[in-house]
């Protein structure tokens, strides 16, 4: 009945896994990588790509501050493998501003003080930037159910609630 | 947190997928939206080999409607079901079951069939899939099987899937005239699971009676459960509050009722027969409501 | 954590008892266990393959009985770890007669979780230890009532 | 261009390259030959190490090291603890536990590798033969006699015993007609859970014989010196620099094993070492805030004049002592009269070792519990005495005519006027109202709960006779060349928005634009002096030594200008970009003195070229921020769910300099003290497992779950230093939590329900609502 052939730690022992070519296009340019397939995504952006505007808050799926789109809709980059992402187009909150210019959520964080510490703030301004496409113009009800896979320890959420209503308010400045 | 290594196949084919189970055995796993399953990995509580992401086989991802029988692709995302117009007039419950899920990113990753794999005790469809009488259908390379809804959920996270067996879809008729359905749940703070969520289906007669009445239990216990007694309580009956009342206490009748930190197995109980009494109501309001020709729409 | 319940087999008490007491008969029932030896101070070594849907682990452990009554009771001594944490647990089993001439099978004990299991997975705990313990009564039972028993 | 800056709402500094993801934090920082550090942890919560096996883990792919306690020991010091008071015992604290574990999640062994998942790859392979001891997790039984002991060594689980009294007692005892209520309180552990978790880098370079260490604190020259006795490195060979912090709320106010095992890691292998913590770990090993057990009675006169107050109090405070795991308590005790002008008093105060991690500094640091207790019994006490909660207040408070008053607990409040608030909240709210609403409901069988509290805190920490590692300041101004203005800040904010506001104290102070000023702090390597950032201290301390920094370049650049304008220095002010008369008749543009100093052609004999001034504050005394709030409540009797359906809230933190700032830092505390009262809770069972490890069974407070705070201010300055500032960072924590309880329990209150500890979740609330009522 025994098989022998199990490691007893109830841990796999370590093999070479071959690495895996992905091709992603990241904030409007396409790169590829070579990454072993256990790589996350959120760990594919910061440490291969270097992007560090996303972050990693609690690693459960919970908190959000790894938000950022994949083929447009906001997934936690926490809960997904680079490779899982292979031939997606991908924005993350350095990808948000154009030509220089904030991005009206962007501004809208700023002028409401809607951050404070600022670690959250990326995966905010993402989910609320999925929010927007989906709801243009939501109720402060709708904003706060809309950001509820985000946490935030230091506003208290009512900036970033107004934050998010500057940005419908002034979405063609 | 960060996984055990693992290979990983992508295959595109529900073939191809077979083929890749067929070889790895135990040692592998089938991965969809990945929200019930990269967690565990991460915590290294499951450590599959072989990771075989079944996400780009498009064929599982259409929600369809044939004949008054709806098709919902295992890899449909709770999002795309939530967002669906065909089922918010065909099968409302779906749509507001789903609204109920996590968060937006978990709703736009999760897939219907990963959930309902992994069968967690506290997710949200179990309830909607017992209340609808859905089937589920199973493919292997053996061929294909639909397993009822009420035969599916086996134990704590236990289902009737055979190991070479990808759950690729879900049938559920489209909701029959004079039908209300209302999926509730009380939300656990942090993790927003059900600490118990009840779905409801009912049809009533031209009179007004309960003609059909089907409801499904989640969070209460080690599995999902359809509330059989409920249902007999208001078989034929007429939908007054006390008649709810009646059928709601018996909710947790026989239940193995689970207990956590955040609610006891007595609460448990108690919340399922609340719930329950307002679950049916709603539903039964919306059944009041609904006309033959236009199903009820389901509220924000 | 408490765990208690009881379960009947339609079986004579000494035959259940016997059963009981044997290491390869305790192996088959216990769902995923891969080892369960004597060892020399009189427990039991145990590798035991636990899997509850995706969760898998391999927990090592002892077992070790004490205040054997035969055919009553024992009091039953269980420690395990693996990569999630660590279990132990302390409890009675005691056996009598049950009204259809079968044997109810009573335990009481208290567990205890480590680790990782505990902080990450509370939620699941119980109904966990219960299914793993139903598992055991029914997979016990089966072999105790199967014809190629004895 | 005469723009009064101080006191507007200005947008931040910080902002623009927070929202674009382009500032950096500890774990964005990537050097040449970094290696990633993962530690093996404590399952147990109390044990005897046998052994630990790391053969396993060395030969693991890409392993440089791996360290046990035993490695360390003699070479890395202990973890410090800075509070002291007479008879406090210190145990051993060990950057990576030796012999014994005492709670779960205790660093047993760390492994340096190439990469962090080829170091937790190895960390998961360290193999740790554990002898389970008996665990005490219950501080009130731990100091019964026969405990297992947390410390063997140490005899027993008292680590202190702390008296504080004033006032008369014997009368007090000896008035027959004073009503005693009393009520026993429990503050529950919590999790600060800041969104960014712990981290840190080391990097020492041999050749230069310098350790520069990143590391997500609040504290980093406070760190500095602690890190350099630790590894025994002179203080000048270490740099500490808090780069972006990503949130700390008290937890990064602390030096951890983690750090001082970085640094040893990184001196041993010649290169850089990181460590992140992970979320599982900053709920198992960052510090906790709160978990108090508190017996309360007070001595009610008749008419509703509170006489005395008696509490006995029981700190829970973990299986070590961190930085200033101690003191927390203590500020418990030296607030506890809230805003009510009770003469006598008597606390009694004992710090418990348990087998849990320690506690710590949490937003609020003993003044949550302070007022929590306070407000809570005065709440109970007016119900007894059958008048209104506001009332009752009113009755008690001090005059704002008495400040400043000196208590029995020994502080002197600053400034206050307490009936201004309750007034304003009362007005603001529709108090009446509600309670005319409340009525009706009732009528029908629904549940409507008014939870009052006014709160004092304490703030501006603080005078250094009262500190444990001094409580001053320091600022540095210097002008530049091109007239731009460079300020550092021995202070280390994150999050609170100073960059922002020490640069309007700087540009109101010279008349000159916001953006013409920069401001640096968080390292030890660009700014000389620190102390920190908490206790609600950096703009009331850390800004008044940059105010007094500008003013003392001020006094320079007048004495160079007054000259050529033939005035006295005196008659300048600065104004508008220019250095003028008060009239405005004369006048030289700031610009132009600006070069005459540092150019240095024709300075006046006596002044030295240059404009560079410093200055270190020690404030005289704390100061006392206060407000008034009120939380309404709605109770789902069927299933005990409660839902805060209005929050209220005025507060007074004397001069408020940018109130778009006062009001997230009052949203955020708000967030928090209600998050508290409502649904965290950070649990550990009987045998020290920690059962809320991940966000998923911490309940920390989600955008949703919230009404629309309706918040407003009032100013009372402070004398304390000369901004008139008091502080704010902790002022909606302190209030909020025993606003929502006093709700709840309003809600409750025709059910015969007195008292209901937090959090209030459901099944607890529908249990009370199930009992048979009581007389």
């Amino acid at each position: 009945m025994a098989d022998g052939k199990r490691a007893l730690t109830g841990t796999v022992e370590r093999r070479e896994i071959p690495a895996l070519k992905i091709r992603i296009n990241l904030n409007g340019k396409w790169r590829d990588d070579d990454v072993e397939p256990r790589l996350l995504l959120v760990h594919y952006l910061r440490d291969v790509a270097g992007l560090t505007g996303t972050h990693i808050g609690c690693e459960s799926s919970i908190c959000g501050a790894c938000t950022v789109l994949v083929n447009g809709d906001a997934v936690k980059a926490c809960t997904m493998f680079a490779v899982q992402a292979n031939g997606a187009e991908i924005t993350t909150v350095e990808g948000l501003a154009t030509n220089g210019k904030l991005h009206p959520l962007q501004q809208g964080f700023w002028e409401e003080h809607g951050l404070q510490c600022g670690f959250c703030t990326p995966g905010m301004i993402v989910a609320a930037h999925q929010l927007l496409k989906r709801n243009p113009h939501p109720t402060r009800e709708e904003i706060r159910k809309g950001l509820q896979g985000n946490l935030c320890r230091c506003t208290g959420y009512q900036h970033i609630v107004k934050a998010v209503e500057w940005a419908v308010e002034n979405k063609e400045q | 947190m960060i996984t055990e290594p693992f290979e990983y196949h992508s295959p595109t084919t529900l073939e191809e997928a077979w083929q890749a189970m067929a070889e790895t055995g135990a040692d592998g796993k089938i991965v969809a939206g990945g929200h019930s399953l990269i967690p565990i990995m991460k915590l290294r509580l499951a450590s599959p080999k072989y990771l075989i992401d079944i996400g780009r086989i498009e064929e599982l991802r259409n929600i369809r409607e044939e004949d008054g029988r709806i098709e919902i692709g295992a890899l449909a995302t709770h999002y795309q079901i939530e967002a669906s117009d065909l089922l918010k007039r065909l099968c409302p419950l779906l749509p507001e079951t789903a609204s109920e899920i996590g968060d937006v990113q978990v709703r736009n990753k999760g897939t219907i069939g990963g959930s309902l794999a992994h069968a967690d005790p506290a997710a949200d469809w179990p309830a909607a899939i017992l209340a609808l009488e859905a089937e589920i259908e199973a493919r292997s390379a053996r061929g294909s099987r639909s397993i009822k809804a009420a035969d599916y959920f086996l134990d704590l996270m236990t289902t009737a899937l055979q190991p070479d067996e990808i759950l690729t879809s879900i049938r559920v008729r489209a909701m029959p005239p004079h039908t209300g359905q209302a999926y509730l749940k009380l939300h656990h703070p942090a993790s927003g699971y059900a600490m118990v969520g009840v779905a409801a289906c009912v049809t009533l007669t031209e009179s007004g009676a309960v003609a059909k009445a089907a409801v499904g239990l989640t969070g209460a216990g080690a599995k999902a459960v359809r509330a059989v007694a409920v249902e007999e309580v208001l078989s034929g009956k007429s939908p007054t509050n006390h008649k709810l009342d009646e059928a709601a206490a018996v909710a947790a009748q026989g239940l193995e009722l689970n207990s956590d930190l955040y609610a006891s197995a007595e609460y448990r109980g108690h919340l399922a027969r609340v719930y329950t009494r307002r679950a049916l109501a709603k539903a039964v309001e919306r059944a009041r409501g609904a006309s033959s020709l236009q199903p009820v729409a389901v509220q924000g | 954590m408490k765990i208690e319940g009881a379960y009947s087999i339609a079986a004579p008490r000494e035959t259940v008892w016997q059963y009981l007491m044997s290491p390869e008969s305790l192996a088959h029932a216990l769902l995923g266990c891969e080892k369960l030896e004597p060892a020399p101070d009189g427990s039991f070594q145990a590798v035991l393959k636990i899997g509850i849907g995706a969760v898998k682990g391999t927990y090592q452990g002892r077992i070790e009985l004490a205040d054997v009554v035969p055919p009553v009771s024992y009091r039953m001594k269980v420690e395990g770890k693996g990569a999630g944490g660590f279990v132990s647990g302390e409890g009675t089993l005691s056996l009598s007669a049950d009204n259809q001439g079968g044997t109810k099978i009573q335990y009481s004990g208290e567990a205890q979780v480590g680790g990782l299991i505990a902080s990450v997975g509370q939620r699941l705990v119980q109904a966990t230890a219960r299914q793993v313990v139903n598992q055991f009564f029914q997979a016990f039972s089966k072999q105790v009532l199967s014809p190629s028993a004895k | 261009m005469a723009i009064a800056i101080l006191g507007e709402r200005i947008k931040r500094k910080e902002d623009p390259r927070l929202i674009q993801g382009r500032s950096h934090y500890v774990d964005d920082f990537k050097l040449d030959g970094m290696l990633h550090m993962a530690f093996a942890r404590s399952i147990y919560a109390h044990a005897r190490i046998k052994s630990v096996d790391v053969t396993a883990a060395e030969k693991m792919p890409g392993v440089m090291a791996v360290l046990t306690g035993a490695d360390l020991k003699g070479k890395l010091g202990l973890v410090p603890c800075a509070a002291g008071m007479e008879g406090l015992k210190v145990p051993d604290h060990p950057c990576l536990a030796i012999d014994e574990v005492r709670y779960a999640g205790e660093p047993v062994a760390a492994v340096i590798a190439t990469d962090r998942y080829l170091a937790r790859d190895a960390a998961e392979k360290i193999e740790v033969d554990y002898e389970p001891l008996p665990v005490v997790v219950n501080p009130e039984k731990a100091i019964e006699p026969g405990s297992p002991l947390v410390h063997q060594k140490l005899g027993d689980n008292l680590a202190f015993v702390a008296k504080l009294e004033g006032g008369d007692w014997k009368a007090i005892e000896a008035d027959t007609s004073l009503k005693v209520v009393k009520q026993r309180l429990v503050n529950q552990r919590l999790a600060p859970a800041s969104m960014e978790t712990r981290g840190v880098i080391a990097s020492y370079s041999p050749g230069e014989d310098m350790l520069t260490v990143w590391s997500s604190t609040q504290i980093p020259h406070i760190l500095k010196t602690q890190l350099a006795i630790m590894t025994g490195l002179d203080e000048a060979r270490c740099r500490v620099i808090a780069p972006e912090v990503g949130g700390a709320f008290g937890s990064k106010l602390n030096v951890y094993g983690e750090e001082g095992v970085a640094c040893f890691a990184s001196r041993m292998l010649g290169k850089p070492v990181k460590w992140i913590e992970g979320r599982r770990e900053n709920m198992l090993a960052t510090i906790h805030g709160r978990d108090q057990i508190n017996n309360v009675e007070i001595y009610v006169q008749p008419d509703g004049k509170v006489m005395g107050l008696k509490c006995w109090i029981i700190a829970d405070l973990g299986a070590y002592h961190q930085l200033l795991t101690p003191a927390i308590p203590t500020l418990t005790a030296l607030m506890i009269l809230g805003c009510y002008n009770i003469p006598n008093v008597f606390v009694e105060t004992k710090g418990v070792f348990t087998n849990k991690m320690a506690t710590d500094a949490y937003r609020g640091a003993g003044r949550p519990e302070a007022t929590y207790i306070i407000e809570r019994i005065m709440d109970i006490a007016a119900r007894e005495m059958n008048m209104d909660p506001a009332e009752f207040r009113m009755k008690n408070f001090p005059q704002p005519k008495e400040f400043p008053l000196a208590l029995p607990t020994g502080v002197t409040y600053d400034t206050a006027n307490y009936q201004k608030a309750l007034k304003k909240l009362t007005k603001i709210s529709g108090y009446a109202k509600l309670r005319r609403e409340q009525e009706k409901l009732r009528k029908k069988g629904k549940y409507l709960g008014l939870g009052l509290s006014t709160y004092v805190e304490i703030c501006a920490m603080g005078p250094s006779s009262r500190m444990p590692a001094g409580g001053w300041e320091f600022g540095s101004v210097r002008i530049d060349p091109t007239g731009k203005v460079t300020v550092l800040s021995g202070t280390s904010p994150h999050g609170q928005g100073e960059e922002t506001t020490f640069a309007q104290i700087v540009a109101e102070g010279f008349g000159i634009p916001y953006d013409d000023v920069t401001v640096f702090h968080g390292d030890t390597g660009m700014v000389p002096l620190g102390i920190g950032t908490f206790g609600s201290r950096t703009t009331a301390v850390g800004g008044t030594a940059i105010h007094n920094a500008v003013e003392k370049l001020k006094k320079k650049m007048a004495r160079i200008a007054a000259p050529k304008l033939e005035v006295k220095p005196g008659e300048l002010i600065f104004e508008s970009g220019k250095i003028q008369t008060k009239d405005g008749a004369k006048s030289v543009a700031f610009g132009d003195i600006v070069a005459e100093a540092i150019f240095a052609k024709q300075l006046p004999p006596g002044i030295e070229p240059g404009l560079a001034e410093q200055f270190v504050f020690e404030p005289p005394n704390y100061t006392f921020p206060f407000g008034a709030h009120l939380a309404v409540v709605e109770i789902d009797a069927e299933t005990g769910e409660v839902k805060l359906r209005n929050y209220y809230a005025v507060d007074d933190c004397g001069r408020v300099l940018n109130p778009m700032l006062v009001d997230g830092q009052i949203h955020g505390g708000l967030a928090q003290g209600i998050g508290q009262a409502l649904w965290e809770d950070h649990v550990y069972d009987e045998n020290g497992q920690l059962l809320t490890g991940t966000l998923m069974d911490y309940a920390m407070p989600k955008a949703h779950q919230f009404p629309w705070f309706e918040t407003s201010g009032m100013e009372t300055r402070t004398p304390v230093n000369p901004l008139g500032v008091k502080g704010v960072g902790e002022a909606g924590t302190i209030g909020s939590t025993p606003a929502v309880v006093n709700a709840v329990v309003d809600a409750l209150s025709q059910h015969g329900v007195r008292h209901v500890d937090m959090p209030l979740k459901p099944e607890k609330i529908w249990r009370i609502l199930n009992q048979p009522m009581s007389a």
